[in-house]
């Protein structure tokens, strides 16, 4: 294949999907009970150099609460899909979890503005970054899930993104267009917040799903951390509903409000104040280690986390204002 | 003795091929007879996923189509045919159980068609379906076919599906899934496994009944013969009492 | 691109995405009523000559009554996806519909047997023939939808079956590893059957979803025929469930019982008895043409086929078969 | 006359530019303003598509994220990421509107670095998010945008996502899906289009208050100026009513 271009960004994961499948080969297929305190969850399957994704969109079904556990184990030298990363990202940042990412939309939080813990820690040379676009990771974990090692993409094409890319641009064989190859991502580890799941890991979720069938599938380990566990019974029932199968899943974990401060579609809506006061403190690095202590440090858990920020209280006001009442 | 059909030895052989706790891609027939009988018997946690994307269903009855609504009954998921074959091509599958109008030694087979001309053929037959999917992607073929010379041949007429294509490292080199290839052959005479090397065909077990030499004289190229040759296990009491009256009652599949 | 092999079969339609675009691009986006009749919408959107692809699984969530139309209205010279076609293509060889064809999985019945019709027309020699999986037809299909002239599949390699295809072998620039690139497929008209849908094209459906979502979306013009049509409401109640989105739709037929005499998941089983009758018939060509007069040409829709063949009652107890009552 | 600030005038010409009956790709903020009025007013068939999955939401209020559960409230689908950006890469989509830290002549944007080294930038900014996939893929490409020197540059320091790229046919030559690419800029100054020869940077219309002159002293390369450039016209008193009564009533984005 005669590779007209290609990026020199580094491929931080090998692609091959001959390496994958004997990965997933030893992946065990029994419906074996999953359940797990998230604690354990991520001692046994989140370890230090690890290449992580997380699921959602930043700040939106995102599971904040396995971030702040990461954080709080002090994992470190991760690899970081950059997908949509927002209120995921700055947490991790926070830890100085990883030391490489793939780039398609970082430090930011969209319309409320940019982290400076995210932005200092990217601009201090301390990270590899390879650049991409959001569908340009999409499609590489696309590539991951169906076990080839890329798939072609028209986008890029043109641009530095693509210069500091791991990307290749090759001519089509059968219309002769130049193509933009997507090398295939396996992440180590991802980890997917959703509504409903029973103890085996079929997992279910309503609203966008971004791109987290792909990524449970393309990724080597999975953990679910669910709103809520239910029967498997409720998911035989209506297996149209599943989104992710057992097979891909190596934990379960009952993480009610886990994505708070984030959205969960249908549940509650992002606590805006509290995002503000993140961005707001990490302007003065005291400051906002205090608020780390606070709020990850001294935390046994999630629970602590909400309810030093407003509790049952806020729990029904973020409730009210996601059903817009 | 318990009397049994040549259909209910084949799906007992195969079931006893099938690991607890692996999974498998079937169609319909005695292969999907064959999963139930190994779900109800030695492998309780196997896991029988169907391409049109019925992801671990537990089976009423056998299927009529392999998308048919017995196909994700109380599954796990129903999915999409992407699903199930992304799910095979990442290596998540252990097993895939095939069949065909023609099989060659080194376990390629046909379903496409019977003559020499594509345009024109004698016989003209479904085609792969899912079945070169499978057996690309799938870690172990399976194969399940009553035995005789005008099936068991020496050439193809078409090589709708691989096996070990030429033998040899030949299917490594032709690009598929790395470690692949087929794995057991069951018949109404014996089961075969393929000589490491060689890749050819070879008698590993020979059912109740019948000698080497009968097998081979059903067979249209020479077969080897393992050193260890055994005689099947006939099936057994409660095996056909599952078989008949839990996974096939109506006798779809051990009626024909 | 170095082409290492490829399949001498034919390709039937063009893969370029610039070109698909250009359609798309004219295609309307308006929230339109696209409710008629399905005689109406095969006269407008099927024409002869076209590319043809049915939804569904052969005889399952397949819209059988849009195959009994096409044959009544006596279209000729269609391409058609052999796709998991089981009765569907029973009924356009019947008619002798199409020319050319892709074949993946053509003439049989599954366990029922196989289509003397079916059998007799595809080896007269007037019909083209390209080979393929079906698993190969999903990825052309997955290739169009995502607006790119191919996509890599790891199948093929090895056997006739790609000697006559038309897809391409060649090496990957990532890993050296040889893969099969199959090219886009963009129908000119796909048919799709579900359960419900609103009068804009909004489709949803229950149970697998086969190949019908990238179908939707590669086809340049999409007709659905639906068991039910539902309020738009209730479509913007629950998102989540819409499985095809309005603007791929140009045409919406009310036709409950449409898939009879196949199985619609959750509604009917398949009606095994008028199946075998089809099989029978067939190998007396007298027979069947009297059988079609009948069943088809006679019928002035697909409520006097199935009142031909038992009717309500028969429908009672294809309910209670698909229940296990 | 009614007043009105620059950025209720961006969002208003932003809105005319759509056509009723289109698709748009977006994001939050301003272009997002200028979707929902155009709803509002002169597009009530506009369809919104947000890149994380929300396909024709019916927007209650101004998502604070384009993802967010308003993004897919009462819409015609929540789908995925793939979804959207199949949609856009298919044709389906008529226009996206993007902004950036820096622009060129040629409508380049970049969102991705201030200063010369990757590695060690003067500022780190987001990347490319969504842009550079709904730049390569919708049909018009749309730049909301408040106009200086420092934004308005004659070299980005980092192309993020295409427009014109070097100006000419080399658009059309990087291998970008044919004939789509920038179509208009709005600013607080004036609204721009490319000439069709050289793609280059071109005023159409200026904004009530500022002349030719205020256009370019603001801009860090050289402008052009069609010969038909005519005032811009202001923000009617029924937009704006609109603007501030519905679209945005909590000046999220118009009270910056």
């Amino acid at each position: 294949m005669n590779v007209l271009e290609q990026g020199h960004g580094k491929l931080f994961m090998d692609p091959d999907p001959d390496n994958a499948r004997e990965f997933f080969r030893k992946k065990k297929r029994k419906m074996d009970n999953k359940v797990m305190d998230l604690k354990t969850a991520v001692e046994k399957f989140v370890n230090d150099g690890d290449y992580l994704a997380i699921g959602g969109f930043g700040a939106n079904r995102t599971p904040v609460s396995a971030c702040h556990e990461i954080v709080r184990q002090g994992r470190k030298n991760m690899g970081f899909a950059g997908h949509t990363s927002t209120h995921d990202m700055e947490i991790l940042s926070a830890g100085k979890v990883y030391n490489r990412i793939d780039v398609a939309y970082v430090v930011g939080l969209e319309a409320r503005g940019l982290s400076t813990c995210s932005r200092q820690y990217l601009e201090s040379g301390h990270v590899e970054i390879t650049e991409w676009s959001n569908y340009s990771l999409t499609a590489r974990l696309k590539a991951a899930a169906m076990g080839v090692p890329y798939i072609p993409v028209r986008n890029l094409m043109g641009t530095d993104t693509l210069k500091y890319s791991a990307a290749k641009i090759a001519d089509c064989p059968f219309t002769g267009k130049k193509l933009t190859l997507m090398p295939a991502l396996y992440p180590d580890i991802a980890i997917i917040h959703v509504h409903e799941a029973d103890i085996y890991g079929n997992a279910r979720f309503k609203g966008i799903a971004v791109s987290d069938i792909d990524l449970a599938n393309a990724a080597k380990r999975v953990i679910i951390t669910t709103e809520r566990l239910i029967s498997h019974d409720e998911i035989t029932r209506d297996p149209s509903s599943t989104r992710i199968p057992y097979y891909v899943v190596d934990a379960v974990c009952e993480e009610p409000f886990g994505a708070y401060p984030g959205t969960m579609p249908y549940e509650y809506f992002s606590d805006e104040e509290h995002l503000k006061e993140w961005l707001e403190v990490e302007k003065d690095s005291e400051k906002f280690q205090v608020f780390l202590k606070k709020n990850i440090y001294d935390c046994k858990d999630h629970e602590e986390y909400i309810s030093r920020n407003g509790g049952a209280k806020k729990r029904r006001e973020l409730r009210a204002k996601e059903m817009l009442l | 003795m318990t009397e049994y059909s040549a259909i209910e030895m084949m799906i007992c052989v195969a079931a006893r091929e099938l690991e607890n706790g692996s999974t498998v891609g079937v169609g319909t027939g005695a292969p999907c007879a064959a999963a139930m009988l190994a779900q109800k018997t030695t492998a309780k946690d196997l896991s029988i996923l169907f391409e049109a994307g019925g992801i671990s269903p537990q089976l009423p009855e056998m299927p009529i189509s392999v998308g048919d609504s017995r196909t994700f009954y109380k599954a796990a998921m129903a999915g999409s045919m992407g699903d199930t074959m992304e799910a095979c091509s990442r290596g998540f599958v252990d097993y895939t159980f095939l069949g065909g109008a023609q099989i060659d030694k080194y376990g390629n087979l046909n379903s496409t068609i019977i003559g020499k001309e594509h345009r024109h053929p004698k016989v003209r037959l479904p085609g792969s379906g899912g079945a070169n999917d499978f057996a690309s992607f799938c870690w172990r073929t399976m194969i399940m076919t009553v035995q005789d010379k005008r099936r068991f041949v020496e050439k193809l007429d078409f090589m709708t599906t691989p096996g070990w294509i030429n033998g040899d490292d030949s299917r490594e080199k032709s690009g598929l899934p790395l470690n692949t290839g087929p794995y057991k052959i069951i018949t109404n005479l014996a089961l075969m496994d393929f000589e490491p090397k060689s890749k050819r065909m070879r008698v590993i077990s020979i059912h109740p009944g019948y000698t080497f030499n009968d097998v081979q004289d059903n067979c249209g190229f020479e077969l080897l013969c393992a050193e260890t040759a055994e005689k099947t296990h006939p099936p057994s009491m409660g095996e056909l009492k599952i078989l008949r009256e839990e996974v096939d009652p109506y006798r779809y599949v051990i009626g024909r």
